[in-house]
């Protein structure tokens, strides 16, 4: 058994409105915050032991479920 | 300049010449990219301009035809209907979610750009079959990305219609329509005039996104417009309620000469368009322009499609004014230039010049192309496919139950349970009736709006067919008790440099132009989506139609359900049809062919003039058209609660029960009032055919006395409620 | 009665002031960055989408200058009614408890939705019979209320729940459960019964041509309990 | 200026119904996955330089905002 941790971010280009309004109401109640994006972190468990299989795994799954290539890029490390 | 960059750019060497011709100079690269965008078909109309003039356009009831980023119908008490259809295919295509909310976004703005605010959307979907995965996934994201949008914005969806066809395979298509109400003293328009104006950008700031997004959606979707895909923008409907809200206020308040949205070619297109519309110049600076991303180049700056963005002319000094409004919904507004007289749009960087052209070069000095065209060999080779003698495949029963679970046919709740269909508290007809219905406070009155097109009968007769979609929009805000008022289309084609492709654009629109000629109902506006696809196929013709309907008293609304028992049920019009491009001889036959039946205009005209007389009257209880699966498919449509009793004399079984051919229509009326409506059709000349009685739980038809049909409602009710959300709700689901 | 409806950037305040209309108020509009609610008789945080429903659904709204003053109304016993969007702000600031997620099937669901009345003591429900089912629709995207196992106790020791998802015969069975809310819960009430927080929107259905009246009672409830106080000399 | 990355998660307790439809999609696709959880991951830069400070700010603003501590667990790193 593998664990996954996946973090999912908006490509640089992409606006990102849930984090500018966070940045927003943030800049507002005088916080020092110069801007937030907000993306995606993901647990996966997976009942695979090798850790090379379990990459391709997991970079299949990214590419086809978890992240959206169009938009977004994604990385993860690997737990035993 | 080498050919490559405007060959890449989208521009041939001919309109590179006449770009030369028109400056009296080598345009630089910025300028040479400015002309790209609106040069090309989707800012230009270059292919379908000549075709375009042929539709009507005027009546008393426009108060503002094509040529705005909306048109307008009066609805008296000083009050008028703002609508508006348009394409986001291409961007669906890519990015299904985003590219159906930012196709809404676009369509709310052209709204609203016109001093309405808008009071609903539609949605028409046009996807390859959902037996494939792709198909789901691009049906899933696209109703997401519309429900998205348009739900967090808090405007209804209203209406819409989708089929399913292979002919969309990979080339799905998403037209959007928006509908508002304005006073008529509060009509904006997109031009700029008054030399020294100001010329502020509002709204969201500018990124790379959606650069040379315009051309993209003119060229032929394939394993290239793959690598573009970063062309895609995402939408941020928050902002855009904001923006609406500070652009309403600030119209209302008298601050604004002009406005326009930035739809494609973000600041390109709205400039040089305002300019040109108010035969002035624009100069802006566009170091000026408040922007996302560091180091953008004035080329990014004007080729950008960032959503959420107006350009707006205020009067000179009330600047403040307009900063102040945006302020207190929290958006920016600055000021980036001025109007000229000198009819130039004059680009600055940093003080310095870097691109110099004739509006009027940009807007009304397209090229215009006159294509060929030529009728492709398979029309007349299916129209004579001899169907005559086809008989029944399956019991009735098993027809229709396999007609109710297709899922062009079944019912679309699925769709519309996920969008918002009642904020603002003014939907009386919700979606899966035959037109949405809203009523207009203040008011006794009340508004229809419909999307219709079947493209198999275009695909079959393009004139006919072109014809029909106007028909089939009409007939359903007739049904709902409104009159139809005026259309807005999204002309949805493939590659028109195709001679064949061209034959069917010609002709389909014909067939619109003369629909809408003899029903009253002008163009008001509309779209042109050319290039729909790939190298494997190309989507059936799909001009789709937008109506929007007067309903004059909002006592008068009619549903398409039969509500009590002993409703006298009639059909309005032939009791047979033709198998010629049904659902049944697709699905059970597995053909698409034929030749539809005869066009008859002026008795359609006349029978649903007929229908709205008799409901005037109030002697209607319901009303629906017959359109795909046919008079039995309709009557199944229109038994949610009571059953029926039904016979058919006939001497072909199948046409009646099964064929299709639109102009007809099924009401209801009380026992009372049965005999009053048998006269006045008889006095009118209008074909009436009583059909039957309403009551039971059971759909039961005969033919000619003999019961062919007798099946509970649960049992085909469940299959025409359930068959989407069984296929949509196994394993797609995140 | 003075009604205020507080109006934040992208909630949908006029469906909720078009309704008070049909029985007969005028509440006022209360821009989100005022600081104050005193002389109300009842404080409305709308439906619709604050902040766009970023981050959270009502996280954002929580930060508003007004909030501080709604929390020191309600602390005083003032009357806090929020409707979808508007419930989600109160559990979001801690006025109700208790959190919501996206609903079950992670669809948006707008459609009709009957629900049971498990109080009618309260000054929102007066109007209702314990135990009646009424129709009032839902449309929200995250409306799968979700509580701690030792909340749900609480909410049930003190009576806190007043409206719960049922099937048209009135049971609360997963199938009447349209978005997975602990034990479909569609409305609960705080332990003093002066702030009420529902997802459904029963200023939806005030007028028979769109869509049914079953929303009326809610607002005549409130009415009433007013008249009575006022009887009472309070 | 400094970078805080932030994820934040659904606590055990609370049932995650976007995870738990990625894992069923995930598995009847074959995949040997036994688990997903779905959170969020944020990137928040600070225009301050003291990482105490900016790690006290962090907490307030996570405790606030970026997560509901209702139903959510979160966790930073600060970086230069
Ligand atoms: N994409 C959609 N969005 C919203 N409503 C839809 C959509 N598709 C269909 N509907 C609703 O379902 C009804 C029936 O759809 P359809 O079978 O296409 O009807 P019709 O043949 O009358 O145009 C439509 O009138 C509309 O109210
Ligand atoms: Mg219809």
């Amino acid at each position: 058994m593998l664990k996954a941790k996946v973090t999912v971010t908006l490509k640089d280009s992409i606006v990102d409105p849930q984090g500018s309004a966070a940045e927003r109401v943030l800049t507002s109640m005088k916080y020092p915050v110069e801007s937030i994006r907000i993306g995606k972190y993901m647990e996966v468990i997976l009942s695979e032991n090798d850790k090379v299989k379990a990459e391709e795994i997991m970079h299949e799954i990214c590419q086809k479920l978890l992240a959206n290539p169009v938009m977004e890029d994604y990385s993860f490390e690997l737990e035993g | 300049m080498e050919p490559k960059v405007w060959r890449e750019m989208g521009l041939n060497d001919e309109e590179y010449a006449r770009i030369e011709e028109l400056m009296g100079r080598e345009p630089n690269f910025l300028e040479v990219g400015i002309f790209s965008v609106m040069w090309s078909e989707h800012c230009s109309y270059k292919t379908s301009k000549p075709i375009l003039k042929k539709f009507p356009t005027e009546g008393p009831q426009v108060l503002q035809g094509p040529g705005e980023n909306a048109g307008i119908v009066d609805i008296g008490d000083n009050l008028a209907v703002v609508f508006k259809m348009e394409s986001h295919n291409h961007p669906s295509a890519t990015e299904p979610y985003q590219g159906a909310a930012t196709g809404v976004g676009g369509m709310l703005r052209d709204v609203f750009t016109m001093g309405a605010r808008p009071v609903a959307v539609l949605n028409a979907l046009r996807l390859g079959p959902l037996e494939e995965e792709n198909n789901k996934f691009l049906f899933n994201g696209v109703v997401s990305g519309i429900s998205g949008y348009g739900n967090s914005i808090g405007i209804p969806t209203v209406g819409g219609d989708v089929y399913f066809n292979s002919c969309y395979n990979g080339i799905p298509l998403v037209n959007a329509m928006a509908v508002g109400l304005l006073e008529h003293c509060h009509i904006a328009k997109g031009v700029a005039t008054g030399v020294g104006n100001p010329v502020m950008v509002v709204g969201a700031r500018t990124g790379r996104d959606g650069i040379h997004g315009a051309t993209f959606a003119s060229i032929e979707l394939s394993e290239e417009s793959e690598a573009k895909r970063s062309a895609v923008q995402a939408g941020d409907p928050f902002m855009e309620k904001l923006l609406m809200e500070a652009c309403l206020e600030l119209i209302h308040a008298g601050a604004v000469v002009g406005i326009q949205d930035m739809g494609a070619a973000g600041l390109t297109s709205s400039s040089s368009e305002m300019a040109s519309r108010g035969n002035s110049g624009i100069e802006m600076d566009l170091s000026l322009v408040p922007r996302r991303e560091s180091g953008m180049t004035p080329y990014e700056l004007m080729l950008s499609e960032s959503q959420e963005r107006m350009l707006i002319v205020p009067k000179a000094g009330r600047e403040k004014e307009v900063e102040e409004v945006f302020a207190r919904w929290g958006l920016e507004a600055t000021v980036v230039g001025k109007v000229t007289d000198d009819g130039i749009l004059r680009l600055l960087e940093d003080g310095q010049v870097v691109a110099e052209i004739p509006a009027k070069a940009l807007t009304d000095q397209a090229p215009v192309y006159h294509r060929l065209s030529r009728e492709p060999g398979y029309y007349q080779e299916l129209k004579n496919i001899e169907l005559n003698d086809l008989e029944l495949k399956a019991n009735v029963e098993d027809v229709l139950l396999g007609l109710l679970a297709n899922p062009t046919i079944a019912g679309k709740e699925w769709i519309y349970r996920q969008y918002d269909h009642q904020a603002g508290t003014n939907t009386m007809v919700v979606p899966g009736g035959d037109a949405g219905v809203l009523r207009v406070r203040g008011t006794n009155k009340g508004i229809a709006m419909t999307t219709d097109c079947n493209s198999r009968y275009v695909y079959l007769d393009p004139y006919i067919g072109g014809a029909l979609a106007v028909v089939e929009a009409a007939q359903n805000v007739a049904c709902v008790g409104a009159r139809p008022l005026a259309v807005t289309d999204c002309l949805n084609f493939g590659n028109p440099e195709n001679p064949e492709i061209f034959w069917q654009f010609e002709k389909a629109c014909a067939g619109v132009a003369e629909a809408c000629r003899v029903l009253e109902t002008p163009v008001i506006g509309g779209n042109v989506s050319l290039y729909n696809e790939t190298p494997a196929r190309t989507v059936y013709p799909t001009p789709l139609i937008g109506m929007v309907g007067l309903l004059e008293d909002l006592k008068h609304v009619l549903s398409n359900q039969f509500h009590s028992e002993g409703e006298q049920i009639y059909l309005l019009g032939e009791s047979e049809g033709e198998l010629a491009g049904s659902e049944y001889l697709a699905l059970f036959e597995n053909l698409e062919a034929g030749a539809l039946p005869e066009l008859n205009l002026q008795e359609i005209k006349k029978r649903l003039d007929f229908l709205l007389e008799l409901n005037c009257a109030g002697l209607l209880l319901a009303a629906h058209d017959v359109t795909e699966g046919g008079l039995a498919v309709a009557l199944a449509e229109m038994t949610e609660k009571y059953g029926v009793t039904i016979n058919f004399d006939t001497k072909n079984k199948l046409k009646t029960l099964f064929g299709e051919r639109l102009g007809r229509i099924i009401i209801s009326t009380s026992k009372d009032d049965a005999l009053r409506i048998e006269s006045q059709a008889k006095t009118a000349g209008i074909s009436l055919h009583r059909l039957g009685e309403s009551g039971g739980d059971r759909l039961r038809i005969s033919v000619n006395q003999v019961m062919c049909l007798d099946i509970p409602l649960n049992k085909y009710r469940s299959v025409f409620e359930q068959t989407i959300s069984k296929i949509m709700e196994t394993d797609v689901g995140f | 009665m003075k009604i205020g409806i507080i109006r934040f950037p992208g909630s949908g305040e006029g469906d909720c002031l078009e309704a008070w209309r049909v029985v007969g108020e005028e509440p006022v509009l209360i821009w989100h960055q005022e600081t104050s609610v005193e002389g109300f008789d009842l404080i409305v945080l709308p439906g619709g989408f604050s902040y766009g429903d970023y981050l959270r659904a009502g996280a954002l709204a929580c930060f508003s200058p007004i909030m501080s003053a709604v929390l020191r109304f309600a602390q005083r016993g003032g009357l806090v009614w929020g409707i979808g969007n508007g419930f989600q702000i109160l559990t979001e600031g801690g006025l109700l408890p208790g959190a919501f997620l996206c609903n079950a099937q992670l669809r948006f669901l707008c459609s009709p939705q009957y629900l049971r009345v498990e109080r009618n003591d309260l000054a929102f429900t007066n109007q209702y019979r314990t135990g009646q089912v009424i129709q009032i629709p839902i449309n929200h995207g995250e409306g799968n209320y979700s509580i701690s196992d030792d909340g749900y106790r609480q909410l049930e020791e003190n009576n806190q729940i007043v409206l719960r998802y049922v099937t048209p015969e009135g049971e609360m069975s997963a199938n009447g459960n349209p978005n997975g809310s602990r034990a479909n819960i569609a409305g609960i009430v705080n332990r003093e019964g002066n702030v009420f927080g529902m997802m459904p929107h029963p200023e939806r259905v005030m007028e028979e041509i769109i869509g049914g009246v079953d929303g009326q009672g809610m607002f005549l409830s409130i009415l009433k309990h007013r008249e009575r106080r006022t009887q009472h000399g309070a």
